[in-house]
């Protein structure tokens, strides 16, 4: 089984994503997944960590934070954004901006102050992964987008924010537009021309992509969710719980991975107490494996087992794209 | 090496624990482990579960949910509390609610406003801080009712922010209260009842939410800087991403001058288990791959590392279970730390 | 020809060369002498141009616009009223009124207004008199707003009642009006075919109501019902966004408004002429000889024995065309944040006040050409349509009468609609102002403070009848005026200007006013008593209630012991607020006088 | 955003007689319709500026990211637009 013959009816082009707790194994997933779409099936793909803990550099073992689209084999290229310069940079493209507009030498105060107080603002950083992600799906030109989601609330908080942003510019836009309306009736009763509104142009250029993007998200045909678990009590609690967060968000799962497992012939084995040690680990996986199976039956798309060595490095990269696309079923 | 006992002893009155590391590492058993272990020696005790995501409860076995301080069952001493930031949210959500129709008082507008309220009272960053004011509500108040409180923060990036966010949120808060300072005199300015205006200028319900969480913060900072009192452990397990990870929020934390506590290593694969005759060529192999990490971690980190918890033939639930942790983290050292440490 | 005394040609050439004495004679001397105004002096429009409250507007606009929302149907009805003392005192009235008093106020809110940063009443009340003063006008005004309310539902519904063919042309205008709001805000239509369609639609609509006029069969029942569908009317108009509904509304019903002034100005100014040859070209004749046939008077008591004495029902009953305190409202309000220069404020605030006076001389005149029968009874409120159509059928002769009856009436109901739809939606704001916080907060909610506005003032409407409810109407309308030439009196003082101008109108009106309220309570209340004492022939004299009258004779008495308490509360709160702004004069002066003694004339000015 | 008294004076009489008629006419038939096109506009901007940028007045609302994208345009009505929300108003200056 594995992800090949998912891939193979759903089509190696659009957006995959994998979400799940920290440490589980989603940055392995992405890595796998995008290795084997750009080596096997040449695929153009981009695969890309919104999470702040720059794993994609560990796993790639190349310093990547922060540096843009790295190319680390040929149709793979890979970005860590880097949110803190993200922010300053838009912070300068807007204080640029407002310099030219008005032909200044220099800011006024209050608004050079506000533009550097929001890199104070809690939720900067993720409205700037988001809008990265964005960014990149609507123009980067790749086939396939591998998202490795941060771990903060599974990656469900991300498509949450989307929607939160999505409102937010959807009612301002709204406004605005009544208000243009307003503008536009006085303005026909005094006989002089409406000028055309330029704050409207950009609110829906933020529209469109955000639309853009979230309708991508949602869109089953072209977007799948992966949710990558372990095979531990903690796990499938938090894979439930995750879910159900999914569901109220109206996203369907694609997947389910399961993780970590350790070989099956391992609980059958005999021997002195490091084996049993290992045996005992594998028989309670065994029984999670079991109850994983009766509570997402189906759902489970692919496993991983455990690897004697961390899997990092293309190499490692390379055998967990194999046993991530044509692995055993659970 | 100061190991943990030692420095629990050094450091009697540290109050406040964090417990950090990347996803999956363990913080909640390493968190649950010290608990027990001071507990145990007669210190009354709260683990305060800061994540998004709760795991106390799965990890004691019992339901520890609700965002009320619960006694764990079988652990005597041992409280816990799942910490909820709904009651937080709402009442942040409120107040700007209540701005914003102050402004739509006479707005007659063709436009249901109420989408508009609604949109304005939802900010992300909400949530993060109502877990940051809830933290610092268990410092500066519920806490001192406890021997010790021990966090288990989320994924170590939020972790730092959280932590970090007293400092964040003292650049967002003076910013904000300045803007509100001249929007509040700007209101008494441009009204005709200025008594009555800057009778309700002083009563600004925003202005003293924002003011008493500056001080707030201010005095959570004071006691979150203050080695004596403040300690943040990572967890990290012997694998070379966890300890990347460590490795980079270590320097973050010292920016923001939190006190570390240490590093605590978990899912140690004993030697004895691993490398007996008969255990096979997979145990040999991760074995040998923790020593390589192991050695890393030495070097970079080793005065630091002050407790192992080695990897258990069955997953870590239930109180009996945490007991184990908890002797095993104040007792346990693996065999070749001593050599490794000294290479390094 | 007719003889040019008989016919009131003469009266309209006194009353407008008076005012043109009051103008350019009393009013240019008071604004170099009182006010000092200077064309150098930033205005408030200036100073805080934000273009949209706070922008300067030319005069002529801005008289345009002040006039068109000054000029309703207080200067058509009430010299109904007011002719009931004979012709004379109350054309008097009107001149010697406007020329002291009328303009003077409203000029002096605006100059008021401008000096005061372009601050409205209520803060300029707060200033001078304190919170409570500001709360007290805030009492006064929301009854003000339920009576006037009361009284704009009871006519309304008295003119379709009256007038069969203009509610189908009503509701034709309104749908026209909310068609243009649609034109104008979705689909962006051209401002100039924007009113080609609407004033099509309008025309179809008169066409329409005289082709299907409506009668009511529900006898006494008739009028409530009516009031009822003016009410559901109204609701809409202060619910729905005034620019989508209410002001398109108001902009298609400036044509045929403003045609029916001209009409029955030219027509009053021609009756003399009527079959007259002039340079070969002879005059059409009018079908009756047109001339004055009310009595000049003065009859000191009405003469029906139903109002009162002259003094002071004549002086409340012509409200806006000699004085109206809703004027001042309108000056302080918007008018003075858009003035470009301060000697604007004559022509735009005196100005405008002076033209309104002429159209309640045109009304007057209406009047004055009909036989007096038409007044007997005071319930045929169709006599202005009457003499307009008396004054206008000689050069509209190809219309016949039913068109002319459908357009005159509906010009006075779209009067009476236009200005009530704000009045209503001020009522909502008022008392959202009043109760947006503590206990009654549920008042302040827009639906159900617009209901409480429309419902109690229906219900005074059913069961008052209309020139009570008028008399309590203009009572408080004057009454606001005195309080607010008292406002403007205090300035003066605060400023060192003359004040005696100003400050014995201002007494004058709040005396006259008071004592007016006074009268007016005191018959209710003599109803009462004289029921009490086995006399029912008081009791329906003032109420109307739509019930058998004999067998629940306890309702009408019970709704004059409410109406008595009405007309307590407003003289109360009235009175309350006089001596609120007296005593605020008179410490103002005493500080004038203390701090400079020796400058009795001059000195230090504002400035 | 001037009346029409911003537009060129016509000159002499007839020129003169004209734009006070056509004043007039504006004044009376749209000046109040266009005023409170305007009053309207000004609080749906009120509400928009608020949601876009209200952590300016001190009111911790939406994170500003996008808010940013909208500031350049802004910044020449920020100062007028904090004296109108703020500017007192009572129930005397809502009769139109």
């Amino acid at each position: 089984m594995g992800l090949a013959s998912f891939f193979e009816k759903k089509g190696d082009k659009g957006i995959v994503i994998f979400a799940g707790k920290g440490g589980l194994g989603k940055t392995t997933c992405s890595a796998g997944l995008s290795h084997y779409m750009a080596s096997k099936r040449k695929r153009n793909v981009l695969c890309f960590s919104t999470d702040p803990q720059a794993s994609l550099s560990d796993i790639f073992d190349r310093d990547i934070f922060g540096k843009g689209l790295v190319s680390v084999i040929p149709n793979l290229d890979v970005v860590e954004i880097d949110a803190d310069r993200r922010v300053a940079d838009y912070q300068n493209e807007v204080k640029q901006k407002i310099l030219t507009m008005y032909g200044l030498s220099e800011l006024p105060v209050e608004i050079e102050e506000y533009i550097d107080s929001t890199s104070a603002e809690p939720a900067m950083y993720e409205s700037a992964t988001y809008d990265a992600m964005a960014d990149l799906v609507s123009t980067s030109g790749h086939d396939l987008y591998v998202f490795d989601m941060p771990p903060f609330g599974h990656g469900v908080r991300m498509i949450a924010m989307a929607e939160i942003l999505s409102k937010w510019v959807g009612k301002i836009t709204e406004a605005r537009e009544k208000a243009q309306e307003y503008e536009a009736v006085a303005a026909t009763l005094k006989g002089t021309k409406v000028s055309e509104d330029e704050v409207l142009k950009e609110l829906q250029d933020i529209q469109a992509k955000i639309t853009r993007f979230t309708d991508l998200m949602v869109d089953q045909r072209r977007t799948s969710f992966f949710m990558v678990l372990i095979p531990e009590r903690m796990a499938i609690l938090d894979t439930e719980r995750a879910l159900e967060m999914f569901d109220a968000l109206g996203l369907q799962m694609a997947g389910l991975i399961v993780n970590q497992v350790y070989p099956a012939e391992l609980a059958e084995a005999k021997g002195g107490e490091a084996v049993e040690f290992l045996r005992n680990r594998a028989r309670m996986q065994r029984k999670y494996l079991d109850e994983i199976k009766s509570k997402f039956a189906g759902k489970v798309v692919a496993m991983l087992p455990m690897y004697p060595r961390e899997p990092r490095g293309l190499d490692m990269i390379e055998r967990v794209s194999q046993d991530l696309l044509f692995g055993p079923a659970l | 090496m100061t190991t943990l006992p030692e420095l629990l002893e050094q450091r009697p009155k540290m109050r406040y624990i964090f417990t950090g590391g990347k996803g999956g590492v363990g913080k909640t058993v390493a968190a649950a482990g010290l608990a027990y272990h001071c507990a145990s020696q007669g210190e009354s005790v709260l683990v305060a579960s800061l994540n998004p995501v709760h795991s106390l409860s799965s990890l004691f076995g019992q339901s520890l949910s609700g965002g009320k301080v619960i006694e764990v069952k079988g652990a005597k001493n041992v409280y816990a509390v799942e910490v909820e930031t709904t009651e937080v949210v709402e009442r942040y959500r409120n107040s700007i609610r209540g701005r914003v129709k102050e402004f739509l008082k006479w707005a007659d507008i063709p436009l249901d406003a109420r989408p508009f309220i609604e949109i304005a009272a939802t900010n992300p960053a909400f949530e993060e801080s109502a877990m940051f004011d809830r933290m610092v509500d268990y410092i500066l108040k519920e806490g001192e009712a406890y021997d010790r409180v021990i966090f288990d923060t989320a994924a170590v990036a939020n972790a730092v922010r959280l932590i970090g966010l007293s400092k964040i949120y003292g650049l967002w808060l003076t910013r904000m209260i300045d803007s509100r300072k001249e929007a509040l005199s700007m209101r008494v300015q441009l009204s005709f009842r200025k008594e009555k205006v800057m009778a309700e200028v002083k009563k600004d319900p925003l202005m003293a939410d924002l003011i008493s969480m500056n001080e707030r913060f201010e005095k959570a900072k004071g006691v979150l800087v203050d080695p004596e009192r403040t300690a943040f452990f990572f967890v990290t397990l012997p694998l070379a991403l966890p300890i990347a990870v460590v490795r980079r929020f270590i320097g973050m934390v010292q920016k923001f001058n939190i006190p570390i506590g240490g590093v605590v290593v978990n899912e140690v694969l004993r030697p004895e288990i691993a490398l007996q005759d008969g255990a096979g060529e997979y145990l040999a192999n991760k074995y040998h791959e923790q020593i390589a990490y192991m050695k890393v971690l030495y070097r970079d980190l080793g005065p630091l590392v002050r407790s192992y918890i080695p990897l258990y033939p069955s997953e870590v639930t239930g109180v009996d279970m945490v007991r184990r942790v908890s002797e095993d983290m104040m007792r346990y050292t693996p065999p070749f730390a001593a050599e490794l440490m000294g290479a390094a | 020809m007719v003889d040019i005394l008989s016919t009131p040609f003469l009266w309209v050439v006194v009353t407008i060369g008076l005012y043109g004495v009051a103008y350019w004679g009393y009013g240019k001397w008071i604004d170099r002498n009182v006010w000092r105004s200077s064309a150098k002096k930033a205005t408030p429009a200036h100073m805080y141009m934000d273009g949209v409250e706070y922008f300067p507007v030319s005069r002529y606009v801005l008289w345009g616009y002040q006039f068109k929302s000054i000029a309703a149907l207080g200067p058509i009805l009430g010299p109904f009223i007011g002719i009931t003392f004979g012709w004379l005192p109350a054309l008097l009235w009107i001149i010697g009124g406007n020329f002291f008093i009328g303009w003077l106020q409203d000029y002096g809110a605006m100059m008021l207004s401008v000096r005061k940063e372009g601050r409205s009443f209520g803060p300029i009340t707060y200033e001078f008199t304190g919170a409570r003063g500001r709360t007290n006008l805030l009492a006064f005004v929301l009854f003000y707003l339920i009576i006037i309310s009361a009284t704009f539902i009871a006519l309304i519904a008295s003119f379709w009642n009256a007038f069969p063919g203009t509610f189908v042309a009503t509701v034709g205008i309104l749908l026209a009006g909310l068609l243009c709001g649609q034109l104008l805000y979705r689909v962006k239509m051209n401002v100039f075919a924007v009113t080609g369609i609407g004033l099509a639609v309008v025309v179809l609509s008169i066409y329409l109501g005289v082709a299907f006029p409506i009668t009511l069969g529900f006898g006494v029942w008739n009028i409530p019902i009516w009031a009822f569908v003016a009410a559901v009317i109204l609701y809409a108009a202060a619910v729905l966004p005034t620019p989508m509904f209410v002001q398109p509304t108001n902009y298609l019903a400036f044509y045929p408004a403003y045609a029916a002034i001209l009409l029955i100005l030219f027509g009053a100014l021609m009756t003399p002429f009527w079959g007259a040859s002039f340079l070969g070209l002879t005059l059409p004749r009018a079908p009756t000889p047109i001339s004055i046939q009310m009595p000049a008077g003065p009859f000191w008591f009405d003469p029906q024995g139903i109002l009162g004495p002259i003094w002071p029902i004549l002086f409340v009953a012509i409200a806006c065309g000699a004085i109206s305190g809703w004027h001042s409202l309108v000056s302080s309000s918007s008018s003075a944040k858009q003035l470009d220069i301060e000697t604007d404020a004559l022509p735009v605030g005196g100005g405008a006040m002076l033209s309104e006076g002429l159209l309640a001389l045109a009304s007057l005149i209406a009047y004055m050409v009909l036989a007096p029968s038409f007044f007997v009874g005071r319930t045929n409120v169709a006599a202005w349509v009457a003499g307009a159509v008396t004054l206008t059928t000689p050069f509209l002769g190809g219309l016949t009468a039913p068109i002319l009856t459908t357009f005159f009436g509906l010009v006075l109901i779209i009067y009476a609609l236009t200005v009530q739809a704000l009045v209503t939606r001020f009522f909502r704001l008022v008392a959202a102002e009043s109760w947006s916080e503590g206990r009654f907060h549920m008042f302040g909610n827009k639906h159900v403070s617009t209901v409480v506005g429309l419902g109690i003032p229906w219900a005074f409407a059913v069961s008052g009848s209309w020139w009570a409810l008028w008399l309590y109407f203009g009572g408080a309308n004057q009454l606001l005026a005195g309080l607010a030439i008292m406002l403007i009196t205090i300035h003066l003082a605060r400023t060192r200007a003359p004040t005696k101008f100003s400050l014995i109108p201002g007494v004058f009106m709040i005396v006259t006013t008071l004592a007016a309220l006074v009268w007016q309570t005191g018959t209710f209340l003599y109803s009462v008593w004289a029921y009490l004492n086995n006399d029912n022939s008081w009791v329906l004299r003032n109420v109307r209630p739509p019930i058998n009258t004999k067998d629940y004779i306890l309702v009408a008495v019970a709704i004059n012991a409410v109406f008595v308490a009405v007309g307590t509360v407003l003289f109360a709160v009235g009175l309350s607020m006089a001596v609120r702004l007296f005593r605020s004069y008179r410490s103002s002066m005493a500080e004038r006088r203390a701090r400079a003694p020796a400058a009795a004339d001059g000195g230090e000015r504002e400035r | 955003m001037t009346e029409s008294n911003d537009a060129p004076k016509p000159k002499g009489r007839g020129g003169k007689m004209k734009e006070a008629a056509k004043g007039v006419f504006y004044g009376m038939a749209a000046h109040g319709h266009v005023t409170a096109a305007l009053r309207t506009r000004m609080y749906l901007e009120h509400l928009f500026m608020f949601i876009t940028l209200g952590d300016m007045l001190g009111v911790p609302v939406i994170p500003p990211y996008y808010s940013l994208k909208i500031l350049p345009y802004a910044v020449p009505n920020i100062k007028s637009w904090k004296q109108r929300v703020f500017r007192e108003r009572d129930f005397t200056d809502q009769v139109f």
